[in-house]
Parts: structure tokens; C-alpha cells; sequence
């Protein structure tokens, strides 16, 4: 094909940008075509090409690499599921905490640390409000007054649950091994109260 | 596609043969190509080239020259062919050797059709000891021209380019998901923990001290205040009068318990500490 | 963004084949969206989408390999310029031997031997392995186990085909005029008819 009108120049432009695997700049598409044009001219081009795709799944954008198709991120979530990469996970200390705040809300952090008997990283519980997952809901009354942290509405929204009362229950059996093995007999108390409660 | 490159017998005369057949030698066009199956020992190295193979020779003679292979003058050919193999005993004599192969089969026909043939002849080409050649030059020439056709349908990579466009992965950050069994999994697994250590802490009976302090602190709501002594259960052995003591420290540590002796050697008193 | 149309549908499946680097099968097209979509459906927005992209840069195809948008051919001169390295183009024993492989397949390095009259190269073997064209699909039971080599769905997919029956058609030829050592009409019109037409 010979190119002589804009729309050609935009076909062009349409089929080298989509085929290349890396951005191109002005002077690179300028190579492509056997006339030399004018700078301003293909950037009217790119710009009207611009246009045209709007509304498609993919955008043509100007990148500090230069000119490229690329897709929109809306699209994202269905490309993914064609090609799901491993989806990332929590660590055990990640989701061992979340679990205690999930079941005994509301604790603090010491209540978490005795639980599972090791200092907690406070990049986990960061990492965990940031997700919108737990907030602190008050503060208990002792000395340095601890945060108290909770479940958010979203962490249910998220698991897809009602109420905390959908939470898988605890075995009996595993409940009683528990608070056999761990100190204080209010958190017995606390700990089937809190489930059923909710 | 093969068009692009010169053509020069093809522009004479309509054969069927590629521009392949024009062999080049040392950068120079080569266009004496051979009129019968007779190449000069010089040339032999470029028809060698310019030809896939014997078959390829053979169909461009019959194609191009109307040559009847079959009366080829075999005496002058064995000749040539014979003095080839001292020619190219140096080098590309398996290629050679094909040429050599089939001359020797144009032969065993030609001798063959000298023979009086058998009577049956009804069937024909069965007995016609050209058959099995032109079957294979048949097939051969129809694969010689679907390859050329193979090689104009259009290819990825030559003729056009697949189409992906960037995607940018990075866009959208991906959280970990957490499935509510995932959080009884974690739980647990925190079970599984504890319970292990509370086998490394048999006989120290931890729980045997919050179990004493709730017994002392109610003993002493009930009572008043008490002797010292009295707080200890009889009988007890050790372990359990240790873990008394130790309930007493931690009722007196977090001020649950006043205990009080006026004088050395007095009776310890032990009280409930005042609630406000 | 949710899919509610069938103008959704085509500009998910336009983001997913645009980003893809592999043509796609009808079922990894399916795999994309939440909802379970029927065949019918789906070809009926795939079919939709192709005739949209009537007139651009690119068309969307269907090939063995499955679908995929690829850049028309009349753009291919101005994205070389663009990359000048072109792939490289087969010897004629290499194109040979593929078309003994395409047309007569599942054969032996020893029937490619037998119709072309000379020893196969290895290295041509080699080349059209290495392009993923041909692979080896078993072994032939005679002595020696000969490999038996077939064309892959890839061959047919860089070839734009949606299966073997769709490649060119081997021209029929005379056997008169071999036999007769002159060319006989129909077969000089067979003959002419196939290098005009290339």
C-alpha cells in the first residue's frame, strides 16, 4: 500500500505501534514511513490515533520510552484470570494474627504476643490495617493502655461473611486444648463470647 | 515472492523451474546450464548447486528441452559420469553420488527397454521399467511445487506480525486473598503450638496459679483477712504450696492482696485490698 | 468494570487478544470472564469483534492455534523498516523437505529421502524443529525405529491455517507427459497455471 492521506498514515502508525514489543519514539516511527514527515504532522497523526481508540480496550499513550499500545487497567482482572499468576499470600504470622483478632476481639497486641508466644512484627499489624482488615477500637485500662484491635466491616465484606458469627467455629475439643494450654481463665470466658456474639 | 529475483530463461521460454535454476558462479550469473544429462566436470560443482538433487536435474531436462530421458546416448553418459568420480573425490562426493545413483537407473531402464518384453503387457505400466522413475519424478515435482506454494501463503513473522500490546502489570497490585478456613487453618495451627508447649510445661502447672489466686482472692473476700499459713491448703505437697506462694506474689504484685507483719516473726496477715 | 453486554464481552476479549502473546483457544477465551458464557455466544462476539477491526491496522483470526488479532500483510513493509531483521527464507531443500512433512506426514527422514532423491540434512531438520514447525510424533515400527516427523499447530497458526486441509492444494499432474518425456498439454497448462498464480 502507498500512503498518501492522514488515515493512511494513522493505519500505519496503528500497525507498527501494535506489533512493537517496546515503545517507539517520534524519530523511530518516522523511520517507517519511505517519506520523511513532518514532526508536527505525525504527532497530529498520534494524536488523532489517540482518539480513535478511545472507548477500546487498549489506549495508545506517550510513555518517557516513547509511543505504546497498552492495555487499560480496568481489563486487568480478566487477563489476569487467563494467565493467573501464583496469587500472593500472608505469611503464618501474618494470618495467625489475624485469626486471633478475628476469634478473641478485642485483643492487644500483648494479648496477640501470649497467644501465639512470640513478640508481634508490627509490620503485621501495619500490614493488616492497611488492608482495611483490623482498626484499634479502644484502648484497655492498664498501665500504657494498649490499643485494642478488632475486625473492620470490610475484613467481613472481603471474606464474604455476614457477621463474626460466620466465622468457621472453633472444635470444642481444639477450644478446650487451648485455653488448657494458655493463660487466664477470662479469656474462656471472652473467647466463646465473642463468637457467638457477634 | 520468487519473482523478486531474475528470471532470465523463464522470461524465454514458460518452464516451470525457479529462478533457482540459475546457478552463480564465483558472483557471476551461470547460465549454461546443461542440455542433457552430459556436465562439463567444471560445471559440475554449480549444477550441483543450482539443482536439489538428481530428480530436480532430471525434471528440468524433461520440463525445459522436451528431452526424452530415455534416449539419452547411456554409453557417453556412464563415461562421464565415471570420470565425475575421480573429479569430485575431493569433495561433495555424496552429493555426487546421487547423480551417480540415478545414472546408473536411467541405464538399468534403458538396457531394460532393449529386452524383448514379456507377454503380458495387458496391465502396462506394471511392466514398463520406466514407471517406478517417472512415479518418483511425479511426486517429486508435485512436492517441488507445493513447496513453492507452501512458501507463498503468508507467514507470521515474514508477512505479518502478531499483535500484543503492552500490558502493564504493575497497575493493579494484587493482595494476598484469605479465605475464612484460612484463619481456622492459622488457629490451628497456633493450637498445635501451644499445645506442644504446654507438654514441655508439665509440672511447672502454670495454670495452677491463676487457679490458686482466684481461690485466695475469693478465700479472702470470704474471710476478711487470714493467716498467712491458712492460705496454703493441707495437705499440700510441694509443688502446690510453691505454686501458692508464687499465686500469692503475683496477688500482692498486681495489688489484689495487702500482706502485713507488724514484727519480726509475727504472724503474717494476709487481706483483700480495698476495691474503690 | 462489570460485564453486562455483549459490547462488554467484545471489549474484554479485545483487551485479553490484544495483550496476549499466544493465539487463544475458545475455552482460555471462556476461562476470562466470572460468569460461565456460552460457545454460541462467545463466537457470535468474537465474529462481532473481526468485523469491527474491518479496515484497521490489524485483523482478528482464527487459526489452529485459536484466535488472535496480527497485523494485515500490506503493513509488513513499513514494521521492517522499523526492525530490518527479517527472518530468514528457507533454502528450497528446506521448504522441500517441509512440504514432504505438510503434505504426506507422518514420515521418516527415509520417505523425505525417497521423494526428494538425496540425503536429508540434519540441519534442516533442525531449523524447522527449532521454529516449532515440525516434531517428532512417534516412531515408525521398522527396523532402526525411525522417527516419524508431522507438522505442529503452530506451523499451521504462523501459516494463518486453521488445519491441514487448508493448505494449498498440490497441483495434479500428467503422468503422460513425464512418461512420454514430453510435456503434455494439461500438464504445461497445470504447470503454467502454478508459477503465474505464485
Amino acid at each position: 500500500m502507498t500512503v498518501t492521506t492522514l488515515e493512511d498514515i494513522k493505519r500505519v502508525l496503528e500497525a507498527v505501534l501494535l506489533s512493537a514489543t517496546v515503545p517507539l519514539s517520534l524519530n523511530e516511527l518516522k523511520r517507517v514511513f519511505e517519506v520523511e514527515l513532518h514532526n508536527d504532522f505525525l504527532r497530529r497523526a498520534l494524536e488523532e490515533l489517540r482518539q480513535d481508540w478511545q472507548g477500546r480496550a487498549a489506549e495508545l499513550t506517550l510513555t518517557a520510552e516513547g509511543w505504546r499500545f497498552q492495555t487499560r487497567p480496568e481489563f486487568q482482572p480478566y487477563i489476569e484470570r487467563l494467565n493467573p499468576e501464583k496469587p500472593p499470600r500472608y505469611s503464618r504470622a501474618t494470618l495467625e494474627t489475624l485469626a486471633i483478632i478475628a476469634y478473641r476481639q478485642p485483643v492487644t497486641r500483648g494479648d496477640i504476643e501470649e497467644i501465639r508466644g512470640v513478640a508481634v512484627n508490627s509490620q503485621i499489624i501495619r500490614t493488616l490495617e492497611e488492608r482495611g482488615w483490623i482498626e484499634v477500637v479502644g484502648h484497655k485500662d492498664v498501665p500504657g493502655r494498649p490499643a485494642l484491635f478488632a475486625t473492620t466491616k470490610q475484613f467481613l465484606g472481603d471474606l464474604n461473611l455476614r457477621a463474626l458469627a460466620e466465622l468457621p467455629p472453633l472444635p470444642e475439643l481444639a477450644r478446650d486444648s487451648l485455653l488448657a494450654g494458655l493463660p487466664g481463665p477470662e479469656a474462656a470466658a471472652d473467647a466463646g463470647g465473642v463468637a457467638g456474639a457477634q | 515472492m520468487s519473482e523478486t529475483e531474475p528470471l532470465e530463461l523463464g522470461a524465454l521460454e514458460p518452464v516451470i523451474e525457479p529462478a533457482a535454476a540459475i546457478a552463480r558462479v564465483l558472483g557471476q550469473p551461470w547460465n549454461e546450464l546443461p542440455q542433457d544429462l552430459f556436465i562439463p566436470p567444471d560445471a559440475l560443482e554449480v549444477i550441483l548447486e543450482a539443482f536439489e538433487g538428481p530428480l530436480d536435474l532430471l525434471l528440468w531436462l524433461i520440463r525445459r528441452n522436451n528431452l526424452n530421458v530415455l534416449d539419452i546416448p547411456m554409453a557417453d553418459l556412464t563415461r562421464q559420469y565415471i570420470e565425475y568420480i575421480e573429479a569430485m573425490r575431493v569433495h561433495r562426493l555424496e552429493l555426487a553420488a546421487e547423480y551417480l545413483v540415478m545414472a546408473a537407473m536411467l541405464i538399468e531402464i534403458k538396457s531394460r527397454m532393449l529386452l524383448p518384453r514379456p507377454e503380458r503387457l495387458e496391465e502396462g505400466d506394471e511392466h514398463d521399467p520406466r514407471a517406478e522413475l517417472v512415479r518418483r519424478l511425479l511426486e517429486y515435482e508435485q512436492i517441488k511445487l507445493g513447496a513453492q506454494k507452501l512458501d507463498a501463503v503468508p507467514q507470521m513473522g515474514r508477512d505479518f506480525q502478531m499483535v500484543s500490546v503492552y500490558l502493564d502489570r504493575l497497575a493493579v497490585k494484587r493482595l494476598p486473598q484469605v479465605s475464612p478456613d484460612d484463619l481456622m487453618a492459622a488457629w490451628a495451627d497456633i493450637l498445635k503450638r501451644a499445645r506442644m508447649n504446654t507438654r514441655h510445661r508439665i509440672g511447672r502447672q502454670e495454670l495452677s496459679v491463676r487457679e490458686h489466686m482466684s481461690r485466695i482472692l475469693k478465700h479472702l473476700q470470704e474471710q476478711g483477712r487470714s493467716l498467712f499459713s491458712d492460705l496454703f491448703p493441707d495437705p499440700a505437697g510441694r509443688p502446690e504450696l510453691v505454686v501458692t506462694f508464687l499465686a500469692l506474689l503475683e496477688l500482692t504484685r498486681e495489688r489484689l492482696v495487702d500482706i502485713v507483719q507488724t514484727e519480726p516473726f509475727a504472724p503474717i496477715w494476709a487481706s483483700a485490698c480495698i476495691t474503690d
